[in-house]
């Protein structure tokens, strides 16, 4: 049991530690958001796995759903002003 | 006697409410700040628990003579700084409310996380009210600055918890815990410096207040002084707080905060010499004053500290709002444009000469009272580098102060400014009430300069070191 | 090892901050580390096999170890001041485009004359 | 330039921050119990030392050896938020009101508005069907907040995508956000009203007067669902407002 943990606590690690390089790294905006989202799910699973649900519920809903929105639709709406993303 | 908590939830019940009735937000807005300095004169002194729990549990807000003379000059400066530019309010009257309550949370609040929250309300209601000047690229900056101030603040905050096991200054900094862990080592100021660097994010001290530039450079006759007079007054006590109950602890950070605090200093008082714009004058002189405030806090030394904070709350309120108007009606804020601008608005001028000479330690002034406890202090203590660098600038800052009054009062030459964008207009610059109030204010930093010892007497009961564990009060 | 990680959140967001001008990407930086601190808590407040901190029926047996619940409601409250400045973050952004056409604030040129 | 001058920096503060952080804390594995001098660890000792001995009977387990200060919630970190830490809550939901002020303050600036998204008759349908999942499962979350994890900002956010789904499925669907401001700003007072009351009840701003019944019960813990239910209510509608400002752009040309 506690193998299966460490195990998946390295995994949780390396995938946070992978995606926030992308979304830093990645030269597109709308990619460099999706990692974001992307991120905040892999937080998600780091927060079930340390046990805090609620923490998990509220970052589910907040961090990768509503701040992704807002995201997305900051640059979407601009778009058409003729800025390259 | 009523309870402290009311100085932060009556402002923001009030925000609240005044988001049902918008038409009258402004009045709701005037009768919060009323209340809140009537209520000043009321409050009940000591230790409140929140939702009466035990001592570990809740939070604690503390009202003692130190954050008494806080809560003062935020309140009162408040209210006197809406009372002349009321007209620049605008429709952020509920941001105002929400960052007076803020402001006197930092000031009161006594856990570490409570400060965290009530230092990021007080910064956002900055960063909306910043973007009065229309730049938006600055207040970008200062938020970006900002937030990242609060992650490093909550890391320090969260260490300090995993070690201490509560997030209550006094409790974290009481005999038990320094028996258990010992935070005096040198290489164990990891969470000091993160909470301090937080905190320099909003008090401008370089390098972590990049922000300031842009930011005041674009204040106008509202934010310009409430920045500069109260924002800075409600994180300077807010920090002394912090310098008092944790930082006495590490003696490794008070060397780095007052290192910090002596360049602050140095640079905002040199950078104010080269400028030619009065916003700008101004702002690098409330970094130099900030820095200084720093120091004396970091050192222990209270009542310089509360004092400098008080004058610099004065003076930077009457300069900051007297150079908006100037803007305003001439266009231009560069000094060497505006001479003779006082010629025909005397008493504005006289308000304004006062400040800045208080400003600029002129013996007989407040500012002189300031500075000549800051050096005694600090050469009572047996140092003499730090008192000796902050004399050179504290000379250099007289001297920048007294080249912009002469050059503001001296008519300016035949022919040489008399193209009709900078000539002196013949029109007052406020209303007769306005120039009253600035006038009153100036008599004060006057009078508190020739009877010092009144004033010293006031601030004194304020000024008394920070609390103990035995202060608190919790619930049954 | 999750708190390793999130410390090392904590430096890419700084990086990311401070490495660009393109507003969006600096406001990505900086929701990185928030999301790094909040995991740092998170995993301060856990123990080995630490329960979660909810009372159910089951739980009180073996009820010695539950996390710590106070690290769980810091970090509820850090999630939503994130959002709320996220929010003006872009809010900002926005403006910025409106104003220059452009989110690179290098493009700007410096906006303040020196 | 500037990456290589950025990442040397963080090289270096990363590794003064972990190794000063590694001397207090370990970087790699946990404690094996909480501190029991700890807040939280003396909350949960306190909580559990009481519910150990008396578990059968729930009637006793008033969460501490006090009145009917303590709170009587299932979900401890609930207890912390709404009750042992209120004040700061109080300031949290501020943060997110200023922070809706401010987007409505700057972005209903003049000048033409315009809408985003296009929608589909999927969508469309969609929406017709989700909304009202959404909207039923946001209120259960933030009623059930004192028993169940989530609470008042899940259930609020999730309010709030409801609405959101309608705006996206709909391109003239106008939400009419007077309503919601009023909404906002009575749940706000209220909190400070209750607060105001457990002042006066019991002397301490934010206090638990209410009787905190059996735990378990919907019906149970004293204020504490009654303020989640507020803050659910307070935060829906502060993001819905927050959107649907979002959601316009102002055109320029």
């Amino acid at each position: 049991m506690m193998e299966l943990l460490n195990i998946l606590e390295w995994g949780v690690s390396i995938l946070l530690i992978f995606f926030a390089l992308a979304a830093v790294v990645s030269k597109k905006l709308l990619t460099s958001i999706i990692f974001l989202s992307v991120l905040s799910m892999a937080a998600v699973a780091a927060f079930a796995l340390l046990r805090a649900p609620d923490v998990a519920v509220t970052e589910a809903v907040i961090g990768s759903g509503l701040v992704t929105f807002i995201f997305v639709t900051s640059i979407r709406g601009l778009r058409k002003a003729g800025d390259s993303i | 006697m009523i309870n402290p908590v009311f100085m932060i939830a009556i402002p923001l019940g009030l925000a609240f409410i005044s988001l049902i009735f918008k038409k009258a937000s402004k009045w709701i807005l005037v009768a919060g700040v009323t209340i809140n300095v009537v209520m000043l004169f009321l409050l009940e002194w000591g230790s409140v628990a929140m939702g009466g729990f035990r001592i570990p549990y809740g939070i604690q807000l503390m009202l003692s003579s130190y954050s008494f003379t806080g809560l003062a000059v935020v309140n009162i400066m408040f209210f006197v700084i809406l009372l002349i530019s009321f007209d620049k309010v605008e429709k952020n009257s509920v941001v105002l409310l929400t960052a007076l309550a803020g402001m006197n949370g930092m000031i009161l609040t006594m856990d570490l996380f409570n400060l965290f929250v009530f230092m990021e309300i007080t910064a956002i209601s900055a960063y909306i009210l910043s973007m009065k000047g229309k730049k938006p690229e600055h207040s970008f900056n200062y938020l970006v600055l900002g937030s990242i101030g609060g992650v490093i603040f909550l890391l320090g905050t969260i260490i300090f918890y995993a070690q201490t096991g509560t997030l209550n200054m006094a409790i974290i900094s009481s005999p038990v815990q320094q028996s258990a862990f010992d935070f005096s080592s040198a290489t164990l100021f990891i969470p000091f410096f993160l909470i301090f660097a937080g905190m320099a994010v909003e008090a401008k001290l370089i390098p972590f207040g990049g922000w300031v530039k842009g930011v005041y450079g674009n204040a106008d006759r509202l934010t310009g002084p409430l920045f500069s007079s109260v924002y800075a007054a409600a994180i300077l006590f807010a920090m002394g707080r912090v310098f008092g109950e944790l930082f006495v602890l590490n003696e490794t950070i008070v060397i780095i905060v007052v290192i910090t605090g002596l360049i602050t200093f140095a640079f905002g008082e040199a950078a104010a010499f080269r400028q030619t714009k009065m916003r700008r004058i101004l702002l690098f002189s409330s970094i130099g004053q900030s820095g200084l405030a720093v120091i004396m806090l970091a050192l222990g030394f209270y009542f310089p500290a509360v004092l400098l904070i008080v004058n610099n709350a004065l003076s930077k309120f009457i300069m900051f709002t007297i150079t908006g108007k100037l803007q305003e009606s001439y266009g231009t804020e560069n000094y060497k444009e505006l001479k003779g601008a006082f010629y025909k608005n005397k008493m504005t001028g006289v308000a304004f000469s006062i400040a800045a000479l208080s400003m600029a330690g002129l013996p007989l002034f407040f500012g002189f009272y300031a500075k000549l406890n800051v050096l005694t202090a600090l050469f009572g203590g047996g140092n003499w580098f730090i008192p000796a660098v902050i004399l050179i600038f504290a000379i250099v800052e007289g001297a920048y102060f007294i080249r912009l009054l002469i050059s503001l009062w001296a008519p300016g030459k035949e022919g040489e400014y008399a193209d009709a964008k900078h000539a002196v207009e013949t029109r007052k610059l406020f209303k007769p009430i306005s120039v009253a109030i600035i006038f009153m204010l100036s008599l004060v930093i006057l009078a508190a300069g020739l009877f010092p010892d009144f004033a010293g007497k006031t601030i004194t009961s304020g000024a008394k070191a920070p609390f103990t564990m035995s202060q608190l009060k919790g619930g049954e | 090892m999750i708190r390793l990680a999130s410390l090392i959140l904590i430096l890419i967001g700084l990086y990311g901050v401070f490495s660009t001008r393109n507003v969006i990407k600096i406001l990505v930086g900086v929701n990185i580390m928030e999301l790094g601190v909040n995991i740092f808590i998170i995993s301060i407040g856990f123990v080995n096999g630490g329960l979660a901190p909810i009372l159910t029926s089951g739980s009180f047996s073996s009820a010695l170890n539950f996390v710590d619940p106070l690290a769980q409601a810091i970090v509820l409250t850090s999630i939503v001041i994130g959002l709320g400045i996220t929010t003006l973050g872009l809010v900002f952004a926005r403006k910025i485009h409106v104003n220059y056409g452009t989110y690179d604030l290098s493009k700007i040129g410096g906006g303040s004359d020196d | 330039m500037r990456k290589i001058f950025t990442a040397l920096f963080v090289v270096f503060f990363g590794i003064v921050l972990l190794l000063g952080i590694s001397r207090t804390i370990p970087l790699t594995k946990y404690e094996d119990k909480i501190v029991p001098t700890s807040a939280g660890g003396a909350f949960i000792e306190k909580k559990v030392n009481i519910t150990t001995e008396n578990y059968k009977d729930y009637k006793d387990v008033i969460f501490g050896e006090t009145r009917d200060a303590e709170t009587g919630s299932a979900n401890m970190v609930t207890s912390v938020v709404v009750n042992y830490r209120a004040f700061d809550t109080l300031g949290e939901i501020t943060v997110l009101f200023l922070a809706a002020v401010g987007v409505s303050l700057l972005m209903g600036g003049s000048g033409k508005k315009k809408r985003l998204g296009k929608s589909g008759f999927i969508l469309k349908t969609a929406a017709g069907i989700l909304f009202p999942v959404m909207l039923i499962t946001g209120i259960y979350i933030f009623t059930h907040g004192h028993l169940t994890p989530g609470g008042g900002f899940p259930g609020g956010s999730m309010i709030a995508s409801s609405f959101l789904l309608l705006y996206l499925a709909d391109e003239k669907f106008e939400l009419k956000l007077k309503g919601f401001k009023v909404a906002e700003g009575v749940a706000g007072t209220l909190f400070i009203v209750i607060g105001a009351v457990g002042l006066m009840a019991g002397g301490y701003f934010l206090m638990n007067f209410l009787p905190t019944g059996t735990v378990g019960n919907l019906f149970s813990a004293g204020i504490v669902p009654i303020i989640y239910v507020l803050i659910g209510l307070k935060v829906g509608s502060e993001i819905t407002g927050v959107l649907s400002d979002m959601m316009t752009v102002e055109v320029h040309e």
